[in-house]
């Protein structure tokens, strides 16, 4: 390290480039000498504060002390910090259910205990146990064996029924009880068991119990024309009784009681409305209408100016909750209105109130929730639409910010060039990569991109949606309400623990472990996180889970990718991008980059992660531009 | 060859099954042991031990021990153990000290039924009276 | 029984219905009284020869004897058999790869051994094995060890060239050996082992050996700039690798060795071309163009007159084979031309050698296939396209038929009316059905549909591609080369053993067994089949070939039902359409008929599998449509 | 309690382990045995026969039993027995004459691989000199 300082003679100076991230603060520090920058390493901290304020002193600070000493060299050797412009994004997420089901007159019992008995269909009418003793012979019936009821006086009771004639066809049980009832007949009958509600079952009404056997589903319970023929439906009554068919489409076992009104309803809950105001139109669009309708609005409207969201909706709140937080974090900062970048829009105006949501993402999603007037606490996977919004300004408050981190770390500090413009210098220390070059830096609330063409000439866009959605939309899918276990589950393959001394992994190979695993993982799904593996308390599978996981990133960053990529690409053409480098903290994950990859591979893209400076991966691009651009001299 | 050697042996020649052993007279702590069992469709062979044995150590560790000693003799390595206050579902590839779970005489039902979920690999029912997990099942939408 | 003869009186005349089809032949029994059809039962038995041919008499034989005897009566005892028009329909599949990987120069291997060595990233010369200990010391290497080597051997060898000062950075191994060989180092370092052809790793080139922790893949040799920075590449050196990246993209351990030349290609095949002829035009369309680019040719030229492919080529083989079974079947009938139908398309003319294909189904499918050049056996997913075609005559030779089955059983053998018209009567038959309904007839060559609306009006459509494609899809993708193990797997779920007591259903459900299962069966896949489990000799997992049944069955028939539906909707119009009943063996089948409702759900139709009579399933529609048709008299 | 006794209650102590019961000196074949099990990553204990009671029985019926009561002794369930002429492989779990499988000393290796892969899970490896399966891996085209 001295040996090279020396041979740079004393004419180097000691830079460190600070690029104020989102989440991420980074640093580069560098040596210019006479034959270019010659960078010593780097560090990456939590960024303090909203992007762009006074709060990110103490996370710049921490990089620097950082950078420096992992290079061994000292404050005071310090030149110059190089800080990018921060311009402040605030994004903001949001989540509307459209539709929900409900089941009126407990038409129907769709779910599936692990252990229930028999196999076959009963049709007949529901008798309570207790009054089984009181049938008459001959009625087909079906028995409905509520709470308390012991499993050997059920068998007893309904086996009694059988001998003086009465034909006992299926039974619904409260307790996991089916298989040692069905086991204690002369004759065994289809039962579903575990029935919560079962006191909620209407009696003396016809009903159907079907149970499938291990492995398959039910046939004739889940075909409306089945259901037509056990009750002798009209066609209109067959018409009415078709969505219960479906949602038994797919369940080992099902109970249809054939009540007057009885009925299952999909209904679409009217979500707010969102109103998207272009340039040269505005157009307003229903939230249930789906995330393709709202995003076919919003490129009608292209390009976006502003969004409102009707109030007293999520969304409504939502955009105005990004709204507020731009407008509090721009009332800090005196100097809002100094020089506008030319690279942004135009309509990235900051003055005061005057924040606009600059672009909004819409992704198709489901949550699972219980099913209304259900028996047997059934979920269904209801319909919803995730938002994510972005406001950024043109220029972040940065005089200000500069003056304290001078003041706290005691040198020069510049602010430099344009953060797209910075990002493709960092991105073309690439090794293998040359202009044309477009960058996509995947972050945490915004995916942004840029494209330098061999002129040198950015185009930069600034997209609403990134790994912070791809986490909400994993953990709503998943019903985990746990965000940080999502996080998780994001970031790390998956594995299921088969026995106290192996776990298979998602790609079907097995590991051996010398000590026994914990018993409370057994037969779990895990996620291999940092810390070793985690059981996720959910009864989903493994493959699952993986899909959710995937098609959660495929929602927002192919889709944000191939946006950001048609509206830097010359006409929109991506056969003009050369080489697609992906950046950001998002690009570390284990199959982003590849899902994008794959994504652009037909339009002959070299497309991959950054290597940024050959050695930091995708981080430090904006940093290292910095003194990239600062080395090269004034342009 | 010992008492406990020849039960080992008879155990092998048996169809498989996990192996329960008890003080005493099998009662309702049994029966609801075998119903959890026999619902999920796993065979079950009862053993009476000799208190003897079991009545020098605490509580507890009566039951962990007959549950280990029942998992190293059933053919599918599972193994339950109840003395007079515990029940304890083992499994003879673990460590004699950690069994998979322990209960009071109330849970008997829910061991049987964690007990054959341990021999075909599905995960454990939740404990009676902790609150349950998400999502048992869905239907899709459209 | 005798006492509904009896009160029926003996005005009651006893008729069979015997629906002649491609595969199968149903019969249906039923006395015909002043008040209607009794319908006393029925049988069916695989169709003998080409359907609406001579060869068919004995299976009609059966079907109409077991038919009897099922119910009860004599032979003496028939008035009528009504047969149906039976018109031929012969139908064919082909299939085309085109696309083809071919490694060149030995660039690289992308296998996924079970069980590598190591974990990391080296990079260095290739150095055979024996040349080791001539390496001077410093220089990166990466060791070839063939076959024959001992694995002690090899560790003490690479040990003894570290322990020089040679930087032995990661090893190639033909034996399965990777663990053995790391666990004996004083440092460990990648192994990629079980390269068969290892003896062809080019020598003294620079490469790099990567493998991932068990559970994750490569990061840096699926990164096209992760390549690029091991090797230095130039931009343009870089643009050459990216397909080695994206081929190793997945994989747990992989090799890259940089040749002057070293490349690989995904080459596309020229497929042959085929020529769609319109009534109004005439468009031609390569087969490598793919699936969509047909289908969407075919719907511009729509209707289609004929089709021809290009000769010499697979389309060309299929179509000229299809064209001339169905001229040999022709031309065993005399009377061909008599009474043409005016429910077909007019260009369904059957005169000798003018036989024209009447539909064509193209699907987008993959074929594993060796990778041309790969030194570890690997295996890609090459792009295919497969066709079904299908020539339907408007009247097959049918009183010749009738005739020797009247000399067979000694009865009147009438033939009976239009067989879409005698298949919508049998369909509303099903409890809960009215007009309009559209059936959808899933066959083994075709899917053929017919919707008829209340005034009585019947349209019909015979599409070709049905449940045999969906085998010869289950076969191919899967590499089987068994079709009938591919028609098991169509048909039944799926299992894996997991122990020697239990499986594991595909829907997550465990199974235990009092005997052990065979130790073959161990840790297989399996599928559930009427003779017991049958172990799939593939890796696949169960997820895999899962997915591949229900896409094949996605591709085929929720494509086909929609087109079909389409086709003989008023306007096109689905909402128009108020049931749809399936129909035929495919309807069968698990879960075909839950895909099609599923995928005509939102245009508000009530979709279900038929159940003709209240009790016959999917099956028998043509049969009792004739008994129907027949009891209600001349029209 | 019996050497053999003793002897099972050691393996019981031990890490998880798959046991391999052989008569006389380890050799080649042991070596591979154990080779295989490494590679997959699967340990191993080894334990010496005595050879009375194997040489008393017929070769293959010496090896299947040493092979059963290894798999009893086995922590893992699984046991592979060596004599004179054949290698086996046993799981506890299985009747003690229908073995996983047995072969000829040459194909030790291969045994061992099948061991360790009972343990974990994985389809077994195709016996040597049989016709590979079809489709190890495959790259996605596009
Ligand atoms: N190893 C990782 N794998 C996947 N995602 C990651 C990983 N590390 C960070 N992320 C994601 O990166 C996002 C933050 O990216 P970052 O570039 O730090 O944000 P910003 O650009 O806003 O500063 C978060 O959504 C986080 O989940
Ligand atoms: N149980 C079943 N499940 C799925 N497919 C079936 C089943 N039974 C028959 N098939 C399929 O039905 C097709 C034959 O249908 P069928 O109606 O008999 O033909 P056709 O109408 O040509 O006489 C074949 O592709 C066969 O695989
Ligand atoms: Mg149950
Ligand atoms: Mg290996």
């Amino acid at each position: 390290m001295t040996a090279g300082r020396t041979a740079r003679g004393d004419t180097a100076t000691l830079v460190v480039g600070v690029d104020i991230g989102n989440s991420t603060t980074e640093a580069c520090v560098a040596e210019l000498g006479v034959d270019g920058p010659r960078y010593l390493g780097g560090a990456l901290a939590p960024t303090s504060g909203v992007k762009g304020t006074a709060e990110n002193v103490p996370g710049v600070v921490k990089v620097v002390h950082e950078a420096l000493s992992a290079a061994g060299r000292s404050a005071d050797e310090l030149a110059t910090v190089l800080v990018n412009e921060a311009t402040p994004v605030i994004s903001g997420l949001a989540m509307e259910t459209i539709t929900e089901t409900i089941i009126t007159e407990s038409t129907m019992i769709g779910h599936n205990p692990d252990t229930p008995g028999g196999a076959g269909l009963g049709v007949g009418t529901t008798v309570a146990f207790a009054e089984l003793a009181d049938c008459p012979p001959g009625e087909p019936v079906v028995c409905v064996v509520g709470a308390g009821v012991d499993f050997e006086d059920a068998a007893a009771g309904i086996d009694a029924a059988v001998a003086r004639g009465v034909a006992v066809t299926g039974a619904v049980v409260r307790a996991d009880d089916a298989n040692l009832i069905v086991n204690r007949l002369s004759t065994p009958i289809p039962v579903v068991d575990e029935v919560t509600l079962v006191e909620k079952v209407p009696l003396g009404m016809p009903a159907a119990v079907e149970v499938a056997e291990p492995g398959r589903t039910v046939r004739t319970l889940s075909n409306s024309y089945g259901i037509a023929t056990l009750f002798e439906l009209t066609p209109e009554q067959t018409r009415m009784v078709a969505p219960v068919a479906r949602a038994l489409v797919g369940n080992r076992s099902a109970v249809v009681v054939r009540t007057p009104h009885g009925d299952i309803a999909d209904r679409r809950i009217p979500a707010g409305t969102l109103t998207l105001i272009g340039e040269h139109s505005t157009l307003s669009v229903g939230v249930d209408a789906g995330a393709e309708e709202i995003m076919a609005t919003l490129r009608r409207v292209a390009p976006l100016s502003d969004a409102t969201g009707e109030s007293g909706t999520h969304v409504g709140g939502m955009l105005a909750a990004v709204r507020d937080a731009m407008t509090e974090t721009l009332a800090d900062a005196p100097d809002t209105h100094d020089s506008p970048d030319a690279h942004d829009a135009p309509d990235a105006r900051t003055g005061g109130q005057d924040v606009r949501i600059q672009d909004i993402l819409a992704v198709d999603t489901f949550v699972p929730q219980h099913v209304t007037g259900a028996l047997a606490g059934e979920f269904a996977l209801e319909n919803a639409v995730a938002l994510a919004a972005m406001v950024r300004t043109s220029r972040g408050p940065m005089e200000a910010l500069a003056e304290q981190i001078r003041a706290a770390l005691g040198t020069d500090v510049v602010v430099g060039g344009v953060e797209a413009d910075m990002a493709v210098l960092g991105a073309l220390t690439t090794p293998g990569t040359e202009r044309p070059v477009a960058i996509l830096d995947l972050g945490g609330g915004s995916t942004d991109a840029a494209l330098a063409m061999p002129g040198g000439d950015v185009t930069s866009v600034h997209l609403a949606g990134a790994g912070d959605l791809v986490t909400k939309l994993i953990d709503s899918e998943l019903g985990l309400e746990n965000r940080e276990l999502a996080e998780d589950i994001k970031r790390h393959p998956l594995a299921k623990s088969e026995s106290f001394f192996h776990v298979r992994m998602e790609d079907g190979t097995a590991r051996f472990f010398d000590e026994p695993l914990p018993a409370d993982a057994f037969a779990r799904v895990v996620v291999l996180g940092e810390e070793g593996m985690r059981p996720i308390p959910t009864r989903h599978s493994l493959e699952k889970i993986r899909q959710v996981r995937r098609s959660a990133k495929h929602k927002v960053f192919v889709v944000n990718a191939v946006r950001a990529l048609e509206r830097v690409a010359p006409g929109g053409n991506l056969r003009e991008i050369g080489f697609v480098v992906v950046l950001g903290g998002s690009a570390l994950d284990f199959e982003i980059p590849d899902l994008i990859a794959e994504a652009v591979a037909g339009s002959g893209i070299v497309c991959g992660t950054g290597n940024v400076r050959g050695s930091q991966g995708p981080r430090n691009a904006v940093a290292t531009g910095l003194v990239a651009e600062h080395a090269a001299g004034p342009r | 060859m010992s008492v406990a050697d020849r039960r080992a042996e008879r155990a092998r020649r048996q169809p498989p099954a996990v192996v329960l052993r008890h003080l005493g007279e099998p009662g309702t702590v049994m029966r609801d042991l075998c119903a959890g069992l026999e619902e999920e469709g796993v065979p079950v062979l009862l053993e009476t031990s000799e208190p003897a044995t079991a009545e020098s150590r605490p509580a507890q560790a009566g039951a962990v021990a007959m549950a280990f000693a029942a998992a190293q003799a059933s053919t599918l390595g599972v193994g339950i153990g109840v003395d007079a206050a515990a029940v304890c579902v083992h499994h003879a590839k673990r460590p004699a000290a950690s069994p998979v779970l322990t209960a009071d005489l109330t849970q008997a039902r829910w061991c049987g039924h964690n007990a054959a979920r341990l021999v075909v690999g599905l995960p454990f029912k939740q404990r009676p009276g902790t609150t349950g997990e998400r999502m048992e099942e869905s239907w899709p939408h459209s």
